[in-house]
């Protein structure tokens, strides 16, 4: 009965570590793979740390069990009487230490990439704005064949919810917020960043695959925070390009004349 | 009175051992102004607030396991009274429920538990002195909890019951400074930011409080490196509070005067909020953010040191044997306080910052796992050799050693940043702090209650409820957090309501529900402590000076202590932890107070006797 | 709790209040003729450096830190490196802005406000 | 307790510092309160550098220098009382020291009545967070509101409501009758206030319909000054003799970025001027012992002469900071 403590204290983590085994088969892992470059990147350091992390979780609480254990069944008179070893701490001060530090040095490349300015890809193509309001994401193209520009434009396209991106591009988006505090959290494409009122964020990402993927809202924003549901739409160049065709076509038709194909026109009919 | 007197001319106060003037009842219990009567008084406020909290906590359990369904009993008993019509949780309900779930543990359990009930009890105990330096601020410090209560409770009833502060403990402006953008949260959120001014200013009072007390009050022979590790926690603790919570509360000025008297310091111009008229003025809510993390990192440290400390102390006790590595505990715990001044960054990878800042954030935020690294090596090495005794302390200590790991751990992922970028405000954060906070400092506050109950009230706890309620808890505990890091990582964020209206998290449905059945295993678990604590009070068996045979000036003590503390005035000889020492004959243990075998006290690191 | 130490400063205590009060003069007279103090930096550090000498001098000698044992150095030390530190470790995120402010005050910076403009229309080839 | 003879050294008998424990705490307690004022002063200096504008003309925010160096000099005086004060005390000369605590009470006194005069000037200007209008549009738009509630304020002091009638009118209501109210009163003074209110009617409808059809301008011409339409329309109605009590408008003067100035000003002086009262209060308990005053309080005057110099030298600070330091115009 003795040894039940410390086998209770080994068994959990023996557990732990079987459910982390076993939960991508249950699906209760990443949603997806990532279907970005980045993503990617940002998988294989989690990867990296995660088995950093077990060793660690593993070794310790061996050592701590097989201390129990040793320690219920103490025969001795009195216990082990020492107040430490300084060679140990040290050896327990560095080796960790250079642990974290490699963690911390390996993975500045990645955050370097996804948030310094300067080293954003350069051929990043301006898409959209997408403005966060409670509790839906307002999204504003530019005209087919025009570049994004700050300030909104008489034949900007409007939609609700809806981001359309060209597949294999890295892509940009100026995020901004209309009230108060949200986040554009796309899980698939491991890209997460707050959209802060008044404040106009640069956040670049690259679909690598083509399809929808769910776009949520992860900073608390009021009562509806939950229901702050997007779909971002990763497609080939041309059916990118026909969706904002499309887009044309609806908002520019005033009732009586289609617009015509090309932006320059509806500028000056208006 | 002894030639060494441990404060002879030093107290403010005059009260001498001799003579206890009378004192009447509300004098005595009520507006005490003794440091172990106020700080039970602390210790069972924190302990109804516990419940209160647990109940909220299971509220939002609830809503995620069955999204939308009445609560059964609740919605009955209260009439619908705190849900929306038909008696299930609105979703504005839901938010407030997490709010003042979080602003209860945190402000109302957790800090005034370690500081206010285990710091008022244990530091003029183990520093060998007759009081707190200022026994009428102590006083005050715990009858500011009050107000503050009050105001958290008006914060749920003063928009009508169905009304509380909606923008999560963290209360970032936006939403939390326009009136109009959290519909329900109006004077709600006003009144929850005077509470935590009033909780701020009662920590302030306790802490300056202890670091008088800790620096100008021990007992003749007590140096700095004789302390036990709970004094050294408490101290750091103290520090931190006193040099941090100031910034908190000068933020929480800021955001009242912005909600009330229109000042503007968090709120851009020209937004354009619900039914409110366009913003004016040229805020910006990153300073929020920059000045309330300033407080609220240093505050996870609050809420964690003095659990390390008194751990640290129960542990020796109960394995028979020194700490290891006395002084680099106490440097390490230095370091974490050091560094947990320059960490809170991590809070706001996500949220907009200087990426350069981010970096600087980072790289101190990985540092900081260092120490805590050390400290949890050093428990082991305590451990190692040891004659271990298997009840109810050792196992809640062992406990918080085992969680701390884990939440330490998981903190490596939401260090490094383009982790973080995917981990952030998601169920991977949730499951992270509740490791510290409840594994490990609640389990250690378990451990400290039954190990300081023969001294607070002259009884033990039950063993066999103890083991019981530690046994359901430590289990219920895991089954609710540990899944809780794939839920994080399947991408499910914090603070919904209903995630399943998103298509990739409805297949996390079931791990909820059985989130919730461990949570409410928890939850029933904690009544196991309650009826114990009352009924030990009752029927305990009678404990001696010392039941533990521990060495600390608080065991030379009567249990429990009367007015004054000591009928010996106790002078110090050693370290606390010379257990198993080859100078003690017959006995495995060394009080401090012992002067009949004087050594030399706490070894360093390299000096021990192998 | 001797005070034999510091038992008749009289002399000390006159001089720095004249000193204090001169330098009061001195940001006066610096406020007055600020027309002529070239630069934008200029003004701040004679001010301030005159306000932190102000403050040296009560801290010193009216709060007799001067006076105090070596514990002055453990309470003050710390906190002048955070009262130093917070607005420092603010001032990236708030003093400067890495990323872009939207001023509906200053229509001004509103037009300038873009440098990171998408740099090319690679990719996006609907000419 | 038995202390045998094989203890080798008898520990000390006073453990810690060399201070008592009053003094102690009050340092650690100003310890927190640098942070508190760290908290104040740094959100001041990042905001102000943050925008890209801040008001920083005298003409605009009507800080007065002067003041604020009286002030200066006023703490900085009663901060050496106070040092002779305790010096006093400890000498034992507990008359001088009373009399020198009753000065530095007075000298608060004078601190916060010249500070109350510099909040008067803000709010007779509308120098006020939340109140500030940041543009010219949000100016005017505020001047339309100022002149009709100072409208609405004559109409309902003038014109009284019908104590038979039940039901309460408007002053927009009330105004209606207003031609048939002139015609039919005899009293000369009563029927000028009425012609008064009526100009001030017309006058609040001309510049409404100009900012609803975006033709008013609050600047013209080339030395971009105030429009000559709405200033003579303030003037007038400021110097009418019926219409002075109740017009309530002021000078538009639009200021970018000054609600945050407004707010750090307030937040940071008001917070100041709180802890001035807070050590005058501290004075007050050994001013009240009077000629009972005796070494007993030599701590007391000793701790709260390190807060009162602890307010100063936040002062010290908040002088330069508040009154002088000018960063340039960085606006653009």
């Amino acid at each position: 009965m003795n040894k039940f403590w410390p086998f209770f204290f080994m068994f959990w983590p023996f557990v732990a570590v079987v459910l982390f085994f076993i939960a991508p088969s249950m699906g209760w892992w990443f949603p997806s793979e990532a279907f970005s470059p980045l993503g990617v990147q940002i998988d294989n350091l989690f990867y990296l740390i995660l088995v950093i992390v077990s060793v660690t979780f593993v070794g310790t609480h061996i050592g701590l069990g097989y201390a129990l254990w040793k320690g219920v069944d103490n025969k001795a008179e009195k216990g082990w009487f020492s107040h430490g070893s300084h060679s140990l701490e040290v050896l327990w001060s560095i080796a960790p230490a250079g642990i974290l530090m490699f963690i911390s040095l390996y993975q500045l490349d990645v955050w370097r990439t996804y948030r310094v300015k300067s080293a954003y890809p350069k051929d990043l193509y301006g898409v959209a704005e997408v403005t966060a309001r409670q509790f839906e994401w307002r999204i504003r193209y530019p005209a087919p064949g025009k570049k994004l520009q700050p300030t909104p434009q008489p034949d900007d396209l409007y939609t609700v919810n809806d981001l359309h991106v060209p597949v294999n591009q890295p892509v940009l988006i100026r995020l901004r917020s209309m009230d108060v505090q949200h986040s554009f959290f796309v899980p698939a494409l491991r890209v997460k960043q707050d959209a802060v009122p008044g404040t106009v964020i640069p956040v670049w990402f690259e679909a690598s695959k083509e399809g929808g993927f769910d776009l949520t809202c992860a900073e608390l924003c009021g009562w509806g925070h939950y229901k702050m549901r997007g779909r971002v739409f990763a497609e080939r160049k041309t059916e990118f390009e026909k969706y904002l065709n499309t887009l044309k076509a609806e908002q520019g038709f005033d009732g009586v004349n289609k617009p015509s194909e090309s932006g320059a026109e509806i500028a000056k009919t208006e | 009175m002894s030639a060494v007197h441990p404060t002879v001319g030093l107290s403010d106060h005059g009260h001498g051992h001799a003579g206890h003037h009378e004192i009447g009842f509300v004098g005595k219990y009520i507006f005490s102004k003794d440091h172990k009567v106020i700080g039970i008084q602390f210790l069972i406020t924190t302990l109804l607030m516990l419940m209160v909290g647990g109940a909220l906590a299971l509220g939002v359990r609830f809503q995620l396991a069955w999204p939308w369904r009445a609560m059964p009993l609740v919605s009955q008993l209260t009439g619908g009274l705190f849900a929306a019509e038909g008696g299930q949780i609105s979703p504005e309900f839901y938010t407030m429920l997490f709010t003042m779930h979080a602003s209860v543990m945190i402000f109302l359990v957790i800090i005034p538990i370690l500081a206010g009930a285990f710091g008022n009890f244990l530091i003029p105990l183990m520093i060998g002195a007759d009081d707190m330096a200022f026994p009428t601020l102590n006083m005050l410090s715990y009858w500011f909890m009050w107000p503050a209560i009050a105001c958290f409770g008006m914060s749920f009833t003063v928009n009508g019951l169905n009304a509380a502060p909606a923008n999560g403990w963290t209360a970032y402006p936006v939403l939390s400074a326009v009136v109009q953008a959290a519909p329900g949260a109006g004077d709600a959120q006003t009144w929850w930011l005077f509470g935590l001014t009033l909780v701020g200013v009662s920590s302030m009072m306790g802490s300056v409080n202890y670091m008088t007390t800790i620096i100008n009050m021990r007992a003749p022979g007590m140096t700095l490196f004789r302390m036990p590790l709970t004094i050294w926690s408490m101290f750091i603790t103290a520090i931190l509070q006193a040099f941090a919570l100031p910034v908190l509360t000068a933020a929480g000025f800021m955001l009242v005067a912005e909600r009330t008297l229109g000042f503007k310091f968090f709120v851009p111009g020209n937004l354009l909020i619900n039914d409110a008229p366009a913003t004016v003025g040229g805020g910006q809510p990153l300073l929020w953010q920059h000045l309330f993390w300033f407080y609220s990192h240093p505050a996870v440290y609050i809420m964690l040191l003095p659990a390390m400390g008194m751990v640290s102390d129960m542990l020796a006790a109960q394995v028979r044997k020194p700490i290891f590595g006395y002084k680099p505990m106490v440097y390490s715990m230095a370091a974490i306080a050091g560094l947990g001044f320059i960490v809170w960054g991590h809070h706001m990878f996500t949220s907009g910052m200087n990426p350069a800042l981010g970096m600087t954030f980072m790289i101190s935020t990985m540092m900081i796992a260092l120490p805590s690294a050390v400290k949890v090596f050093n428990w082991i090495g305590t451990i190692w050799g040891g004659k271990v005794q298997f009840n109810t302390v050792t196992l809640n200590c062992v406990a918080f050693v085992s969680m701390f790991i884990v939440g330490g751990l998981s903190g490596i992922f939401m260090a490094a940043v383009p982790v973080d970028i995917y981990f952030h405000d998601t169920y991977f954060i949730v499951a992270h702090f509740h490791y510290v906070l409840f594994g490990a400092t609640l389990f250690g506050c378990f451990g400290a209650i039954q190990f300081w109950y023969p001294k607070m009230f002259g009884r033990m706890m039950s063993e066999r409820l103890g083991k019981l309620h530690f046994l359901l808890s430590f289990i219920g505990f895991n089954g609710t957090f540990f899944p809780m890091h794939l839920l994080g990582i399947a991408g499910f964020p914090r603070r919904y309501a209903d995630p399943y209206i998103h298509p990739y998290m409805e297949h996390l449905m079931p791990i909820n529900r059985f989130i919730t059945l461990c949570a409410i295993l928890m939850g029933i678990a904690q009544f196991i402590l309650l009826f114990n604590f009352a009924f030990s009070f009752f029927a305990g068996k009678k404990a001696g000076r010392n039941p533990w045979n521990a060495n600390g000036l608080e065991w030379s003590a009567p249990s429990p202590p009367g007015h004054g503390n000591f009928d010996v005035p106790p002078v110090c000889y050693r370290g606390p932890y010379e257990y198993s020492s080859p100078l003690s004959e017959g006995t495995d243990f060394l009080m401090q107070t012992d002067p009949l075998r004087h050594t030399g006290g706490v070894g360093n690191a390299g000096d021990g006797h192998h | 709790m001797s005070h034999e130490e510091h038992a008749d400063h009289g002399h000390l205590y006159r001089f720095i209040f004249g000193l204090l009060c001169v330098f009061t003069a001195v940001s006066w007279l610096a406020d007055e003729c600020k027309e002529y103090i070239p630069g934008v930096w200029l003004l701040p550090i004679i001010v301030l450096g005159v306000a932190v000498m102000k403050a040296l001098c009560v801290l010193l000698i009216f709060m007799h830190i001067k006076f105090e044992r070596a514990w002055k150095y453990v309470l003050l030390a710390p906190t002048t490196i955070l009262a130093i530190g917070l607005p420092l470790a603010l001032l990236p995120d708030v003093g400067v802005h890495y990323y872009h402010m939207d001023v509906p005050q200053d229509p001004i910076s509103d037009q300038a406000f873009e440098d990171l403009e998408p740099t090319s229309d690679a990719g996006h080839s609907s000419h | 307790m038995s202390h045998s003879g094989t203890v080798a050294a008898q520990p000390p008998v006073k453990m810690g510092l060399a201070i008592p424990n009053s003094k102690l705490c009050m340092w650690l307690f100003l310890g927190t309160e640098i942070m508190f004022f760290t908290a104040f002063i740094g959100t001041y200096l990042v905001l102000r550098l943050g925008s890209p504008g801040w008001p920083s003309d005298v003409a605009d925010t009507h800080i007065n220098v002067r003041a604020g160096g009286v002030n200066t000099f006023v703490l900085i005086f009663s901060s050496y009382l106070v040092v002779l004060a305790h010096e006093s005390m400890l000498k034992h000369q507990f008359q001088k020291a009373w009399k020198l605590m009753c000065a530095v009470l007075f000298f608060g006194v004078v601190f916060l009545g010249i500070k109350s005069m510099e909040y008067k000037g803000k709010f007779d200007h509308d120098i006020v967070p939340g109140h500030i209008a940041e543009n010219d549009a949000q100016a005017l738009q505020k001047l339309v509101n100022e002149f009709s509630k100072s409208r609405d304020a004559m109409t309902n002091a003038l014109i009284t409501d019908d104590p038979k009638s039940e039901k309460k009118l408007s002053p927009a209501q009330k105004l209606v009758g207003l031609p048939q109210l002139i015609s039919s009163e005899s009293d000369t003074t009563k029927k000028d206030a009425l012609k008064a209110l009526g100009e001030l009617r017309d006058a609040t409808a001309q510049l409404k319909e100009g900012v609803r059809k975006d033709t008013l301008v609050l600047h013209t011409g080339t030395d971009h000054e105030v429009n000559p339409d709405i200033t003579t329309k303030l003037e007038k109605f400021r110097t009418n003799e019926h219409t002075a009590r109740y017009f309530t408008a002021h000078d538009p003067h639009p200021m970018v970025y000054g609600n945050v100035f407004a707010s750090v000003y307030f937040l940071m002086t008001g917070f100041h001027a709180i802890h001035v009262i807070v050590g005058m209060i501290l004075w007050i308990f050994p001013i009240l012992r009077g000629a009972k005053l005796d070494a007993s309080y030599t701590d007391w005057v000793e701790n709260s002469g390190l807060y009162w110099h602890f307010v100063d030298l936040v002062w010290i600070f908040l002088f330069p900071l508040i009154y002088i330091v000018e960063f340039g115009s960085h606006a653009v």
